[in-house]
């Protein structure tokens, strides 16, 4: 049997959902037996490939290189799994939506005016920085998921718990603490 | 766990309202209060009353109300912003409270308060476009004897004419 | 007192007359997911997770407010009532700003417990991310209108065990909020008497003690049927 | 006061009446066009003509055509004058000595009048309703002093039984249950609650009742009191209907001052208060519970139910809550036979029904109906279908708690049965009809932000569940929504339906099931393709075996 093509993907959100994968300490090597890491931050690889089978996704989507990289996963990748919090509820990154309609411009004016140092400036070069989001969105509110992974992080008995379900050709099944949020 | 000491207690009105001591709009309310018996279950009518009094519900009338009904303030505030017939917020920051009681209206209050209309070009009921001014009427505050008696950000005045009161108006108003 | 005889999902129980059917699926070892009843205050079938099917009855009934009856049939966990109760949460979630993973009371809260215990992984509606502001100038307490969730446990604490009055429900509908006396500072409150059973009570971490940081408050949510068992039964037990 | 005195009333009221009357209008609708200028112009061109002695100008309530007001009409010649100003009096009191008017005139023949048939508004624009002497000329309160003498209570509730009368507030339960649980409620304090918190937008039945006839309502609420054994009633009226208030208060007192309020009524052991609570904006009092939570200076939230107010309503005594109509039927009920009610009306709808014509048709104005009449003959030729030449798509009853009927089943019987199966409800009565040019989308969005704005906040489906249904709502009508997100907007109404603690949460969603029931399309066209195809429920999640 070919083996699984796996992705992981880096949106807003702090990577803690990554650290807690690399918590999964020994079971990665036992993973890196069973699946193909295709693409990932904590891989070198620039383009998202075809025809990958899992993504997991940490982050909220918060600005336009965001939303279209997802729009690209979801077009090739078979099941995604919204991974941690910010990917599921939008978490921490969305607070800034109660700022209202315009919480752009003052996260921007907050984090480099205000609290600029020095040279305070606004990153304007078209083409270098992303432009953010009205509103930042949970990765389901954008496309389709699968399945959903909460936690902040999950923790990785969770993550494990989840993969081991998955490589067993069962469909996953969490419940009780293994999905809290938070 | 000790609260700070309470300050001395003397009429509630004066305790709130320092500058009601002219207003008779208490006096009135006081007494619808007391067509009530102080009954809980009058609470609705009586803030219809203090609202036909005062224009909106301010925090000093809901306090009065509170205490002469003896409820808690949280449960009048609970009230009064559960219906929407009330209105807690003067809309601008200056109000101006023209008196249409029979009194008031026989000497001239319409005049007073078209001439108020015709100088914020807004009507009764209406806060100028830059929040300063909200202008209000009242059915009667009881000041009779001194009509027409119109109310400047709560000091009721008496004896007021189209002059009187726009001059007051204008130091309100950046012309 | 007479006995009465009824069925809670099927198996047959007998219950003292006059309870309601929550307490005597509990007796029953049924557990019921519950939010704004709390033991101690009085009920008011408000959030709608005890809904349970009596048979007969074409309407869902709230298990706290509803009273047993002779030969009545309970059922509690239903395929229909799971999904209404996770829709309720997810109603919740989307409705303030309940952000677990900075929340004092991560770990110890029953809104984040009841998601995870029935089921719901993840909320299919937009957030509404309101703005809704944290009153912290109480000296020992503060309050979060972004995790509150209009229990009104904490207003039934107030009113009916310290009987104090201090807070309410103002406003209406999703702009609804909990206030204190006149809508002002909670620590200007001449009524307050910084009791803290309105804390006790609070679900979630809208309501906490000053100095707690993430995961840090625990409600002691037993104080008050304690406290009511001691003024009302004459029963002391801890 | 007596039997005796009662008569003596009617005779003399009857001895003075003059040989021509003419009825002005002077309810809310025809007041705010002037109509009392226009009384009083049209008594001082009596007087002018010298006429005094024959020609009497009486104010009265409600005269149905609102659309046309202000309204006067000549007894006993029927002319019914359209749009009257003040200028026009003297035209009117012209023709009344033969001369030919070119005033514009209404036909009193037209099917908008003649096929009424009149329980509820007997007397509406008939009598004067500031004068309870009126009221007496016209039988009333002689069903009350019946009952006192001659009647046990629970002859009362038996032949309110018989009547087969439901509520007229909306959900149609029977009347006459609803006393008799109140009559066996034990207590020695009992309350009678008249629920006048009309607050549908688009309904004003009960307030021309209140306007028109309020000693109807009085009478009806103490034939009640006696009945389940009360002693103490509210009306409980909401603050935007002021006409109404001041002539219930007027009432209140003239029936006081007579004895037909008070203690001792009709010299029997019965007594019988009405106070008046003035509502202050709140759709949700309409609802039982949060109306007694209102009348006791509460927030108007409600309570679950059981205890019904029937076992524990106001400050926990057994109370009786029915909407005006309601009580309006009762002293006719009395005074002409249960049997002559029932006779009246479909098996399981009896009497008649009043209706508020409004919205996209030519007659809006008030029409009473037996019910099971065909909702085509009350919109198509009482209400003279739709104006500029329109075509009439839907039929709105029920207001935010209801639903839309479309063309295809106009030729419904108005009854409590056949409108729920169509998905809406009999409600108050309010009836607005919509053209072809009315988008059904933005109906459902229109009632969904009402119910939203109007939700009491206390349990969590409502409160929070409006506010859902309403952004989806407004996101299909902005052309951002997808299958997905109308599945969840149906998933909603179920739940919000089912699991809501009151009335206005449960019906909330009925604007939204029944125009999806019926203009399914209009929602389907706004939708947007979802670029992932959907994966609802219904769609499995692919198998993770590897790609190939």
């Amino acid at each position: 049997m070919e083996r699984l093509k796996i992705a992981t993907v880096w949106f807003g959100g702090c990577a803690g959902c990554h650290m807690s994968f690399l918590d999964l300490d020994e079971f990665l090597i036992d993973l890196a037996g069973l699946v193909d890491l295709v693409y990932s931050p904590i891989i070198d690889c620039k383009e998202y490939p075809e025809n990958v089978d899992l993504c997991l996704i940490e982050g909220a989507i918060c600005n336009e290189d965001n939303l279209e990289l997802l729009h690209k996963i979801r077009a090739r990748t078979k099941v995604l799994v919204s991974f941690g919090d910010c990917a599921v509820t939008g978490n921490v990154p969305a607070m800034r939506n109660q700022l209202g309609p315009d919480n752009v411009a003052n996260v921007l004016q907050c984090a480099y005016i205000e609290h600029a140092q020095e040279n305070p400036r606004r990153p304007s070069t078209a083409g270098i920085v992303p432009a953010l989001l009205p509103r930042v969105m949970p990765v389901h509110e954008v496309v389709a998921v699968e399945y959903f992974l909460p936690g902040c992080p999950p923790a990785a008995a969770n993550i494990k718990a989840f993969l081991t379900q998955v490589l067993a050709g069962t469909t996953p099944q969490l419940s009780g603490r293994q999905i809290k949020f938070g | 766990m000790a609260l700070p000491p309470s300050p001395e207690k003397p009429r509630i009105a004066a305790r709130y309202l320092p500058q009601a001591a002219g207003d008779k709009r208490f006096k009135i309310l006081e007494a619808h209060i007391k067509k009530f018996q102080h009954r809980h279950d009058a609470l609705i009518e009586v803030l219809h009353k203090a609202q036909e009094l005062f224009g909106y519900l301010e925090d000093d009338v809901l306090r009065y109300v509170a205490a002469q009904l003896k409820l808690p303030a949280s449960r009048v505030y609970g009230v009064a912003t559960f219906y929407h017939f009330f209105t807690l917020k003067p809309q601008g920051a200056h109000t101006c409270v023209v008196c249409l009681g029979t009194a008031c209206y026989v000497k001239g209050a319409n005049r007073v308060l078209a001439a108020v209309e015709q100088q914020l070009h807004i009507k009764a009921g209406e806060t100028t476009p830059d929040n300063q001014v909200s202008l209000l009427t009242a059915r009667c505050i009881g000041a009779c004897g001194i009509a027409p008696a119109v109310v400047y950000d709560g000091t009721v005045t008496p004896r007021q004419s189209p002059e009187s009161a726009l001059a007051q108006i204008n130091q309100w108003v950046t012309p | 007192m007479a006995a009465k005889t009824l069925t809670i999902d099927g198996t047959q129980i007998s219950a003292e007359n006059h309870i309601t059917v929550l307490q005597a699926a509990t007796e029953a070892g049924v557990k019921i997911p519950t939010l704004c009843h709390l033991e101690g205050v009085y009920d008011v079938g408000a959030c709608r997770l005890c809904l349970v099917e009596v048979k007969g009855t074409a309407k869902l009934l709230p298990a706290c407010t509803t009273r047993v009856y002779e030969g009545m049939e309970v059922a509690t966990d239903s395929e229909r009532l799971r999904k209404y109760r996770r829709m309720t949460l997810e109603l919740l979630f989307a409705e303030r700003n309940h952000v677990c993973a900075v929340c004092v009371s991560n770990g110890h809260c029953e809104l984040q417990t009841l998601a995870y215990s029935l089921g719901m992984d993840h909320v299919r509606y937009d957030y509404c991310s309101p703005k809704w502001g944290v009153d912290a100038t109480h000296r020992l307490f503060g309050m979060d209108h972004n995790r509150c969730i209009l229990c009104t446990r904490c207003v039934r604490a107030c009113w009916h065990i310290e009987g104090a009055g201090t807070k309410n429900v103002a406003g209406r509908g999703g702009k609804s909020m909990i206030i204190t006396d006149l809508n002002e500072p909670w620590g200007n409150s001449e009524t307050c008497t910084a009791c803290g059973k309105c804390v006790s009570a609070c679900p979630t971490g809208a309501l906490s003690a000053k100095g707690s940081t993430v995961s840090e408050m625990q409600h002691d949510r037993s104080k008050l049927e304690f406290i009511v068992n001691a003024r009302e039964k004459k029963q002391w037990s801890v | 006061m007596t039997l005796n005195d009662l008569h003596q009333t009617k005779e003399a009221e009857i001895a003075a009446r003059k040989k021509i009357v003419l009825r002005c209008c002077q309810a809310a609708g025809c007041t705010s066009s002037d109509s009392k200028g226009v009384k009083e112009r049209l008594e001082k061109a009596v007087a002018e003509a010298g006429l005094q002695n024959e020609v009497e100008v009486r104010g009265v309530g409600c005269m149905k055509l609102c659309c046309e007001g202000p309204l006067v009409q000549a007894d006993p010649s029927d002319a019914l004058y359209v749009k009257v100003t003040p200028d026009n009096a003297p035209a009117i009191v012209a023709a009344l000595k033969g001369g030919r008017s070119t005033l514009a005139q209404a036909d009193p023949h037209s099917p908008f009048f003649t096929l009424q048939q009149s329980i509820v508004l007997t007397n509406c624009g008939v009598i004067d309703p500031e004068r309870i002497e009126a009221y007496i000329a016209a039988d009333g309160y002689q069903a009350l002093h019946e009952v006192l003498v001659e009647m046990t209570p629970k002859d009362v509730v038996d032949t309110i039984v018989k009547s087969g009368l439901r509520g007229r507030g909306g959900a149609g339960f029977p009347t006459g249950l609803k006393w008799g649980t109140v009559a066996k409620s034990p207590g020695v304090k009992k309350y009678i609650i008249c629920n006048a918190d009309e607050g549908d937008p688009g309904a004003f039945m009960d307030r021309s009742v209140l306007e028109s006839d309020p000693h109807s309502i009085l009478e009806g609420m103490a034939i009640a009191a006696y009945a389940v054994g009360a002693d103490q009633g509210f009306i409980y009226v909401r603050a935007e209907y002021p006409l109404a208030i001041s002539r219930l208060h007027n009432a209140i007192r003239q029936a006081k001052r007579v004895g037909l309020l008070g203690s001792g009524i009709f010299e029997s052991p019965f007594n019988f208060t009405i106070d008046i609570r003035i509502g202050a904006g709140a759709f949700v009092c309409g609802e039982e519970t949060a109306l007694m939570a209102s009348v006791e200076g509460k927030r108007g939230t409600p309570r679950p139910r059981p205890p019904f107010p029937a076992e524990r309503g106001l400050w926990d005594c057994p109370t009786l809550i029915n909407n005006v109509e309601t009580f309006a039927n009762i002293a006719p009920i009395l005074r002409r036979g249960a049997d002559w009610f029932a006779g009246i009306g479909t098996e399981k709808s009896k009497g008649t029904k009043v209706f508020a014509l409004a919205g996209k048709i030519q007659n809006t104005g008030l029409i009473e109906v037996p019910m099971g009449t065909p909702l085509s003959t009350i919109v198509e030729h009482m209400g003279g279908g739709a104006p500029d030449g329109g075509r009439i798509k839907a039929v709105q009853t029920g207001g935010p708690s209801g639903g839309c009927i479309p063309r295809q089943h106009l030729d419904t019987p108005v009854d409590y049965e056949s409108l729920t199966k169509l998905g809406s409800i009999m409600g108050s009565g309010g009836m607005i009809v919509m053209d072809e040019t009315t988008r059904m989308v933005d109906v459902a969005r229109f009632f969904m932000e009402f119910c939203m704005d109007e939700s009491c906040g206390k349990c969590i489906p409502c409160r929070a569940g409006t506010v859902q249904m309403h952004h989806l709502l407004e996101k299909i009508l902005a052309r951002q929504a997808t299958a997905r997100d109308l599945a969840k907007l149906e998933e909603l109404c179920d739940m919000v339906k089912n699991t809501s603690l009151c009335g206005l949460g449960q019906t909330a969603p009925n604007p939204v099931l029944s125009t999806l029931r019926f203009f399914r399309h209009e929602y389907e066209e706004l939708l947007q393709p979802d670029p992932h195809g959907p994966r609802t429920p219904a769609t499995p999640v692919p198998p993770l075996t590897a790609a190939n």
